[in-house]
């Protein structure tokens, strides 16, 4: 519900009205504001506004330590914060050149997969919601609750983790959390299945999804999209294949792609990486080798001048940190790349011409996290 | 309904048909000119009942109170740009007043002279059923006409209402 | 305290002169149709009047008011459907040869 | 006197009833709604929660009303009224049993089509009033999806008016008492199967389902003019909404599901039982209702519109043809 | 993972004054200000096929504001680094013709370095609200311990 | 539409009237959900979500501004969010609260060095209820929820004590 | 009450043309093909009508197929047959032409039993099926923002004429208690009856666009396109004039006073239309202004009051309209300037020699149909010894000659360098419905004597 | 065939309505946390109830966003006096960083997350006043422990 005042009943000579969807509005996922104009049903025209949530994470990285930058980007993208502090993790191992026990490298490649499905659950049941399917909501928060009690045990919290560090993870997997990892892994496939059937076997829904805000593959590389929103569009990128990091190089999975690039390719190749993630999360657990889990580093990190850029895939896609060093305790310059403004972007070109009742499945469809978007 | 009209009921339903009709009139706003125009045809409703014709009552209520009103204020909403402008009257009313002004006079003179010829309220007329068994009877032809009326009206609204591809 | 059937015209006189200097005197084509409606409202008052005081049990009246409502209702259907059409070229639904009467 | 005093007597009974079945009914359904979710709904006003709704309604009388600037103000305050009243008059027809019931009309089922008709227009009064854009586009769909539904569900009963000859209800159930060859109860939702799945699939699409969305009371378009109203204005709106499913499937069961009747069961038994099992039914239907309305998402409004005008009314027509030429062949002396 | 830094000097000789060399970053471009559309416009249409804008960031470099552009190919994986310096308050010349990617963040580095757009369709302030002093990530210092205590 | 306010001010039916409304109150807060960041998604929708499902105290999550009792500010406001927040604290009809959900909501939180971050939400609007955490657990928002059913019931009593007193 | 159902078969025909128009587009073939096929429909709905006869009052005496009703609807379907081959041949201007034909057909069907109509509900029903789908024709063109505005118009005062009616025959049958034409009871009932005759009457009159509620036809037509024009005056307004005249003809029998209604009307109309042709350069303009004129002949006929006249203005509707159709087809075709019809006898000479033969059966030369009509129409008032009339009708007939030879000089004599109509490209169909429509000027001219005795008027 | 979905749909809604719910009735249950759980951070005493900070300020270095305040007084001889610590629970993450800096063990991350308070007041806290540094000769130093029988106000925990 945005405020009367930002809310404008203006009528120009076409006699077009003008939206504000957000920003504060359920299906935003949190602030995101767009300026939609309308022709009757049709919209004509949609702007991002943004800026609700800018705090300032790239000024405050400029000043915090080395080792304080996970804290940061747990807040970031707040729904998969091992993703981000892992990327963080991995530019000031890069630029400082740490060797990270191998343990440690199984535990980030395990917990990313966990906080991966948690990730595409809250996308899942919001989308479902965004659909107008309640009940959808409370099923995937089932299956959510269950991964965030497996990443409570491990880290310590249920979002912001403060888990993966340069150098390591702060903590080794406890038994009661392998437990709970199996017994999630027993039923999640059925339960996956079930989600499917309700909400993606629902025909009305199909009829709505298909054919709608159609990205194809040229102006969704053109656009800069990565992760599902690209592969749905038909370009296998995927940054856990191709660089390589973690334990992704001796782990098997598959990476879903779509073929039309429209909403239900997003929201099926959403669903195939759940699945995916499961079967890496088994692997993991199967092969996790043994040893210390954090490499024995200096009280203060101060890598030399330089400069660096990380990725790793988060479930938006490509989440990069590109750090400049300048040889003291705090970075000079700390820019993470995030997947989100580009898929806001691409939710500018999606929107005009389709109508306005599909305007919250197009915005769900992309999955964005404002948090991450604005910094 | 009893076999006499009820004075106080017929004043009321009188006093709001006639009041919403001037209301409508005077509105300086075509919703709340609708929304008086669907006060009247439910006043007018009323005086159906009074009348003993319950199936009009409800027809003029489905019809004239609630489909046509809503299609009203739906054009209304959709020619926007006049919606919160007054009605603005003719250049010169003042010959439309007298026009109506005088049929109402010659109006109120003829019911005046010959109205109540026919004063008696009858005995209980028959019901709905009735009703039915003559539209459907009786009047078979009118009513198949009237299809018809409704198709054409359906075909000519949709000739407008489709967009022209130019 | 009976009331006679003239009680009744006369309400539909009084509408039906209100709605004709409501077709006279304005301009805008909806409030045109609205003062039209009352019109036929007051016709309509007319013949249920009178079939429930001439004519109780052929009722021709009221069939004749069944038919004169479905008519109109088709009738006022076509005329916002052409106010639209006029609106969407022009943007306005003045009646643009309204002349005082 | 003594007549207008009885229908005032009637009318706030009415009252009371709509008033305590909407507190009672919506409160097992947001429970059993809970349940459905995995979750256990309200707990913990009152023992076990019951008195959850009362404390919402109870709520809603003590805030302050306010209303937004740049409204219009008359049509504002009337519009919740104009969506209220009617949903409340439109139980005047319903035969809650054989004697029980607020007024017996020979137009009964015409009568709650056409008071339940007027409800729009309150909506669209009221978002035109409140000056909002969102508002504005929420009552169009009402609007599309009222224009698209209401005549499917006007058409899809018309078979039972041919076959039973009358409009009133109770005679519409009486039709329905007894068996079928001893074992089927004699009710239209049988031989009439197709005219049900209209209604059904009409009332779903017609029905608005902001009330039962507990988590979904989304201030955006698709609550259209609810979100602009607060206190108990906004109160009016959702007994009103409330009101109405419960009068869709009073409905339904009445025409389809042979009203207060029970098959197997006494006549002289099924009397005095006569509301409890009208009232069973027709909960029965209104959790069904949501129950499949929970599955569903939303539909967009271009596509029911299709849905209303490209196949439930030919249909509907089509069936009503057949039904015709079956009742003509097998009733030759009849009315139809 | 890193393109051919031969292969980008004679690609680029032919287009603008720029110079390529290896870094810890990788690839890196070193390009004047007005060149460097016409440098990624070029490396697009190449046999590179640096097809995406991955990233686009400034740094503040105490007199100047160095701009960088971070290209990516799917078709060979390789990456590349563009980069260019400005002065303060000097124009950014939009890329968002070349790459649809650029549009958002060459928005945000505007308004955090505070660099004039140029060239972009919709060259609006896009994090804070018009009125208000912009935030500029360079020179706004962050509060004190004590504001934000007392604060 | 305030009932309450329409009974006589010295009846002796006022004081239970008001004692009932405000049990209506304190079991039916309905809360317009300004989530803005991380809080938004543990502290309320985990907190709406089956495991911990707050509508089991009555708190219904979602609801527009104008009928809503509570609003909830869970996640960082900024400067530019903070002028929508005052705009929706406004439309909202008395009686309300406000519950500050998180660190940022309180003071700021790890962003509070940022000069674009407002400290905490009660520089603008009036705050009831804070809970600290980042994000808090959903049991601890529904604490707070409890907290403010407590602070609803105090106050009644300390109102109509002063009303006693001054009879 | 069975046995009269067959009377129905042309009207059934008719119908099934236009919903073969309708929806032909959808079968396999195309959209000229069902127009075609609507048009056989009409005409073979008029041959039906010329061999079927006439017959007693049928349902319930609400219709009567008398040899009045036999004659217009043979007209009715005949002038439809004649547009709707035209149409078929060079389409309606800027628009697809299937809505268009399929709305003129069920306009046909409504006249068509609305020249039957023996009581007030059918009438009243029936008439609206006749004119509602004048309105659509007039504001055919959607793009033409003028032509709709002025359709806005028409739609408007043409809704009051029918509200004024509806009101005025609720007051009729109230009067009268019955709403059959026979049932009609006037006597006695004073100012009542008065103004229930007065309403119903000006709402008629307005429907057929005679004075005084005249002047809007002319506003509101004189944009339209001229081939719904040709339609739009002719059909519906000859159902409108056979059921006017049959009403009058049933009130006059309780209420004599009503010709000096009508009498005044019709000077009033010929004065009006004839004074307002004489300055019109638009051809439309100048056909409606005559057409109001030509109507003022045909109801001095009816001030009479007798069957005579009766008969002599049913026959002189048909008589007027056919010619009519024609101008207006032509104007159609070569544009609505009478510039435009320049040297016409040099490019078409045929075209030119049939308006000649229209023209000169408007203005009423013998021995083409105009000649008979206003000559019976003029005999039946000198019976009811309406002699002002009369002399008013003589006199108007030589005024109106003087702007029809103003059409006959242009296409002449006219001056080459105003030749601007590019050439037109030849469609049978088109040719046929012109053709058509010449011969039906002379046949109708020289069958006149039989025709009139079989509708039922007689001199002396 | 078209329709199946739904109908699976809602055959799924019926047996989840079968299920259990799985909500916990939490003022009255209430969730396990896990070991490792972080919420507010408190100060450890060790088995005197003495606590064992010993004013190194580790904690104060190690906080991103300084939400610990630590004053304390320097004497000749013996442990730093703790003046004050404060602890801005209303702004603090919850990172554990402070915890993992303190050599001592002198500080933890308790395990209370009812937390709300209504005055905001309440968002900061004392985790120690006025107290000496006592233990640091303990753990840290051979020096041997020095008698306990200096002026020591009673300690302050945040619960009190």
């Amino acid at each position: 519900m945005s405020p009367r005042a930002a809310e404008h009943v203006e009528h120009t000579a076409t006699g077009r009205m003008v939206f504000d969807v957000g920003s504060q509005h359920p299906s935003t996922h949190g602030l995101l504001r767009l300026a939609i104009e309308t022709d009757g049903e049709e919209i004509v025209s949609a702007e991002a506004c943004l800026g609700f949530l800018h705090r300032g994470i790239e000024k405050l990285g400029e000043h915090r330590r080395y080792h304080q930058l996970p804290t940061l980007m747990d807040r970031g993208d707040y729904l998969s914060g091992i993703h981000g502090e892992l990327a963080s993790a991995l530019a000031v191992e890069r630029l400082r050149g740490i060797e990270v026990p191998p343990k440690a490298h199984w535990l980030r490649s395990l917990l990313g997969e966990i906080n991966r499905i948690a990730s595409h659950m809250a996308w899942y049941g919001t989308f479902g919601r965004d659909a107008g399917v309640t009940s959808h909501f409370f099923y995937s928060m089932r299956d959510r609750e269950a991964l965030l009690d497996i990443l409570e045990a491990v880290t310590g919290q249920r979002m912001t983790f403060n888990y993966v560090r340069p150098g390591g993870v702060i903590a080794d997997l406890t038994v009661v959390a392998e437990s709970k990892i199996r017994r999630f892994l027993r039923t999640f496939d059925a339960h996956l299945d079930e989600h499917q059937t309700f909400l993606g076997g629902n025909e009305l829904l199909q009829k709505r999804l298909r054919g709608v805000g159609v990205i194809d593959r040229d102006s969704a590389m053109s656009l800069g999209l990565t992760g599902a929103n690209l592969r749905a569009s038909g370009v296998p990128y995927d940054v856990r294949r191709d660089r390589p990091y973690a334990a992704y190089s001796e782990l098997e999975f598959g990476i879903p792609i779509g073929t039309t690039g429209d909403a239900m390719d997003r929201y099926l190749v959403r669903i195939e990486e759940m699945r995916q993630a499961a079967r890496i999360v088994r692997q993991c657990i199967e092969g996790l080798p043994e040893g210390a889990v954090m490499a024995k580093l200096p009280k203060a990190l101060r890598p030399r001048e330089g400069e660096t850029y990380a990725c790793v895939e988060s479930p938006r896609g490509e989440l990069g940190v590109h750090l400049v060093a300048d040889g003291s305790e705090t970075p000079r310059r700390f820019h993470y790349r995030a997947p989100s403004l580009f898929a806001i972007a691409a939710l500018e070109q999606m929107l005009p011409g389709t109508l306005l009742a599909d305007a919250a499945l197009l915005v769900g469809s992309v999955d964005i996290v404002p948090g991450e978007v604005e910094r | 309904m009893s076999e006499t009209v009820s004075g106080p009921v017929f004043a009321i339903l009188a006093f709001a048909c006639i009041g919403g009709a001037i209301g409508m009139l005077s509105a300086r706003n075509t919703i709340h000119a609708a929304l008086w125009l669907s006060e009247v045809m439910l006043a007018v409703a009323g005086l159906y009942l009074l009348l003993s014709a319950e199936y009009l009552a409800v027809v003029q209520v489905l019809i004239y109170a609630s489909a046509m009103s809503v299609v009203v204020l739906f054009i209304i909403m959709l020619t926007l740009r006049e919606r919160e402008g007054p009605v603005r009257m003719a250049d010169f009313s003042i010959g439309g007043g007298i026009l109506a002004g005088l049929t109402g006079v010659i109006l109120y003179m003829a019911l005046a002279d010959r109205g109540d010829r026919i004063s008696a309220m009858p005995v209980e007329p028959s019901g709905t059923a009735a009703l039915g068994e003559l539209l459907f009877g009786r009047w078979t032809l009118p009513l198949e006409v009237a299809a018809l009326i409704l198709l054409v009206s359906l075909v000519a609204a949709v000739w407008w209402s489709r967009e022209v591809d130019s | 305290m009976a009331v006679g059937p003239s009680a009744f015209m006369g309400v539909a006189a009084v509408l039906f002169s209100l709605g004709l200097y409501g077709v006279l005197t304005r301009k805008n084509a909806v409030m045109v149709l609205m003062s039209l409606e009352l019109m036929t409202v007051a016709a309509c008052l007319n013949m249920v009047t009178v079939s429930r005081f001439v004519t109780p049990a052929e009722m021709t009246g009221q069939v004749f008011a069944v038919f004169a409502m479905a008519v109109f209702a088709a009738q006022i259907g076509i005329g916002l459907a052409l106010v639209l059409a006029v609106y969407r070229q022009t943007g306005s639904i003045e009646l643009s040869s309204k002349k005082a009467t | 006197m003594n007549a207008l005093l009885s229908s005032a007597l009637h009318a706030s009974a009415a009252l009371v009833l709509v008033l305590l079945n909407g507190v009672v009914l919506v409160f097992m359904l947001r429970r059993m709604i809970g349940r459905m979710h995995l979750r256990r709904g309200g707990l913990h006003a009152g023992p076990g929660g019951v008195i959850q709704t009362a404390a919402d309604v109870l709520k809603l009388l003590s805030k302050e009303g306010t209303r937004p600037g740049g409204v219009n103000r008359w049509v504002y305050a009337i519009a919740p009224m104009a969506v209220f009243v009617p949903s409340l008059v439109a139980y005047a027809a319903l035969p809650f049993s054989e004697t029980l019931r607020i007024t017996r009309l020979d137009t009964g089922l015409l009568f709650t089509f056409a008071v339940l008709s007027v409800v729009p227009l309150g909506v669209i009064a009221g978002s035109l009033a409140s000056a909002s854009n969102r508002a504005l586009i929420g009552a169009m769909r009402v609007v599309a999806r009222q224009l698209a539904c209401s005549v499917p569900l006007l058409l899809s009963v018309l078979p039972v008016v041919m076959i039973t000859g009358t409009l009133d209800l109770g005679d519409i159930v009486n039709y329905q008492t007894g068996l079928w060859s001893g074992a089927f109860p004699r009710w239209f939702a049988i031989p009439l199967l197709p005219s049900l799945a209209i209604f059904t699939t009409a009332a779903l699409c017609g029905l608005d389902r902001t009330v039962f969305d507990i988590h979904g009371i989304e201030p955006g378009p698709e609550s259209g003019l609810a979100g602009e109203y607060s206190a108990m204005r906004f109160g009016l709106l959702c007994i009103s909404e409330f009101g109405n499913v419960f009068v869709i499937s009073a409905l339904a069961v009445t025409v389809f599901f042979g009203g207060w009747t029970l098959p197997f069961v006494p006549l002289d038994l099924q009397s005095s039982i006569g509301p409890v099992v009208f009232l069973i039914k027709t909960y029965t239907l209104v959790f069904l209702f949501l129950w499949t309305r929970s599955v569903l998402p939303r539909v967009r409004t271009d596509q029911l519109m299709d849905l209303g005008w490209k196949w439930l009314i030919p249909l509907s027509i089509v069936w009503i043809m057949l039904v015709g030429l079956v009742v003509k062949a097998s009733l030759p002396g009849t009315v139809v | 993972m890193l393109p051919d830094v031969t292969a980008v000097r004679s690609l680029l000789s032919g287009v603008a004054e720029a110079e390529a060399e290896c870094t810890s970053l990788g690839v890196v471009v070193h390009a004047s200000s007005g060149d460097a559309v016409a440098i990624l416009a070029a490396l697009k249409s190449s046999e590179f096929d640096f097809a995406v804008l991955i990233d686009l960031l400034g740094t503040d470099l105490g007199d100047r504001v160095e701009i960088t552009y971070h290209l990516r190919s799917f078709t060979r994986d390789e990456d590349i680094f563009v980069k260019s310096s400005l002065p303060h308050g000097g124009t950014l010349q939009s890329a968002s013709g070349v790459f649809a990617s650029a549009l958002l963040p060459e928005r945000e580095t505007a308004e955090l370095f505070g660099l004039v757009l140029a060239g972009h369709p919709n060259p609006k302030r896009l994090l804070t609200t018009e009125g208000q002093e912009p935030l500029l990530l360079r020179s706004v210092p962050i509060r004190t311990v004590k504001e934000v205590r007392d604060g | 539409m305030a009932l309450d306010r329409s009974v006589g001010e010295h009846s002796l039916a006022f004081v239970k009237r008001e004692q009932l409304f405000d049990w209506a109150r304190r079991n039916s807060l309905w809360c317009t959900t300004l989530g803005t960041a991380c809080c938004a998604i543990d502290g309320l929708m985990n907190l709406g979500g089956p495991r911990f499902d707050i509508d089991r105290m009555g708190v219904l999550f979602g609801v527009s501004p104008r009928q809503a009792d509570v609003m909830v500010v869970a996640g960082t406001v900024n400067r530019k969010m903070a002028e929508t927040l005052k705009l929706l604290y406004d439309q909202m009809s008395e009686p309300r609260w406000v519950v500050a959900v998180g660190a940022c909501a309180s003071t700021g939180g790890p962003f509070r060095e940022y000069p674009n971050v407002v400290l905490g939400v009660d520089r603008v609007v009036p705050v009831d209820v804070y809970i600290p955490g980042c994000p808090p657990r959903p049991e601890s928002v529904q604490y707070a929820f409890m907290q403010l059913q407590e602070k609803i019931r105090r106050q009644t009593e300390e109102r109509s004590a002063a009303r006693r007193d001054g009879s | 009450m069975l046995s009269g159902y067959w009377h129905f078969t042309p009207e059934v025909l008719v119908v099934c043309g236009a919903f073969a128009a309708l929806f032909g587009g959808y079968l396999p073939g195309k959209d000229r093909g069902a127009a075609y096929a609507a048009a056989g429909a009409a005409a073979l709905a008029a041959a039906i009508v010329a061999f079927g006869g006439t017959g007693g009052p049928i349902v319930f005496g609400q219709l009567e197929p008398d040899s009045v009703a036999r004659y217009a609807r043979t007209g009715l379907a005949g002038l439809t047959a004649v547009w709707v081959l035209w149409v078929a041949g060079r389409g309606m201007p800027g628009e697809r032409r299937r809505e268009g034909v399929a709305l003129a057909l069920f306009a046909t069907a409504g006249g068509m039993l609305l020249s039957m109509a023996e009581d007030l509900i059918v009438m009243f029903v029936t008439l609206e099926l006749a004119t509602m789908p004048a309105y659509v024709l007039m504001g055919y063109r959607r793009k033409d923002v003028s032509g709709l505005k002025r359709a806005l118009d028409y739609f408007v005062d043409s809704i009051l004429a029918s509200v004024i009616v509806l009101y005025g025959l609720s007051f009729l049958y109230g009067i009268s208690g019955s709403t059959a034409f026979s049932g009609l009871e006037l006597e006695g009932s004073g100012m009542l009856g008065f103004v229930a005759v007065m309403l119903t009457l000006v709402g008629l009159f307005a429907k057929v666009s005679a004075a005084p509620l005249r002047h809007w036809t002319l506003d509101a037509n004189a944009k339209a396109a001229p081939v719904s024009l040709a339609f739009v005056s002719t059909v519906p307004r000859v159902a409108g004039i056979v059921v006017m005249s049959r009403l009058i003809l049933a009130i006059a029998a309780s209420a004599p006073a009503i010709g000096i209604l009508v009498g005044v009307a019709a000077a009033a109309s010929m004065i009006a239309g004839n004074c307002a042709a004489l300055s019109q350069g638009d051809l439309r303009r100048l056909l409606i202004c005559s057409g109001i004129a030509h109507l003022g002949y045909l109801m001095m006929a009816l001030a009479a009051g007798t069957e005579t006249g009766y008969g002599a203005a049913v026959f002189y509707a048909v008589a007027y309209a056919v010619p009519s159709m024609g101008v207006m087809l032509v104007v159609a075709e070569e544009g609505v300037a009478i510039g435009d019809f320049a040297r016409l006898a040099s490019r078409r000479p045929w075209v030119a020699w049939s308006m000649v033969l229209w023209l000169l059966s408007l203005i009423g030369i013998p021995p083409l149909a105009g000649f008979f009509g206003k000559l019976y129409l003029i005999g039946a008032a000198l019976q009811a010894e309406l002699m002002a009339l009369v002399l008013l009708a003589i006199l108007a007939t030589l005024l109106s000659a003087a702007y029809y030879f103003r059409i006959v000089r242009e296409m002449f004599f006219g001056d080459e360098d105003e030749q601007v109509g590019g050439a037109i490209e030849p469609s049978h169909a088109a040719t046929v419905a012109l053709a058509l429509c010449a011969v039906a000027t002379v046949a109708i001219g020289i069958g006149a004597p039989r025709l009139i005795a079989a509708l039922g008027v007689r001199f002396g | 065939m078209w329709g199946e979905g739904i109908l699976a749909g809602m055959r799924i809604t019926v047996r989840n309505m079968m299920r259990e719910p799985m909500t916990v009735n939490y003022p009255h249950v209430k969730l396990e946390l896990p070991d490792r759980a972080r919420w507010a951070v408190a100060a450890k005493y060790d088995a005197e109830g003495k606590p064992r900070c010993t004013a190194c300020r580790a904690c104060v270095r190690a906080c991103p966003h300084h939400v610990l305040v630590l004053d304390s007084t320097r004497r000749k001889k013996g442990p730093k006096h703790i003046d004050r610590y404060t602890y801005e629970v209303g702004a603090c993450m919850m990172c554990g960083l402070c915890v993992e800096a303190c050599s001592f063990d002198a500080i933890e991350m308790s395990r209370t997350y009812e937390l709300a308070c209504l005055d905001r007041k309440e968002l900061t806290r004392d985790l120690l006043r006025d107290v000496d540094a006592a233990a640091v000769e303990q753990t840290n130093s051979p020096k041997p422990k020095r008698p306990a029988g200096r002026k020591r106000k009673r300690s302050k925990t945040a619960d009190e």
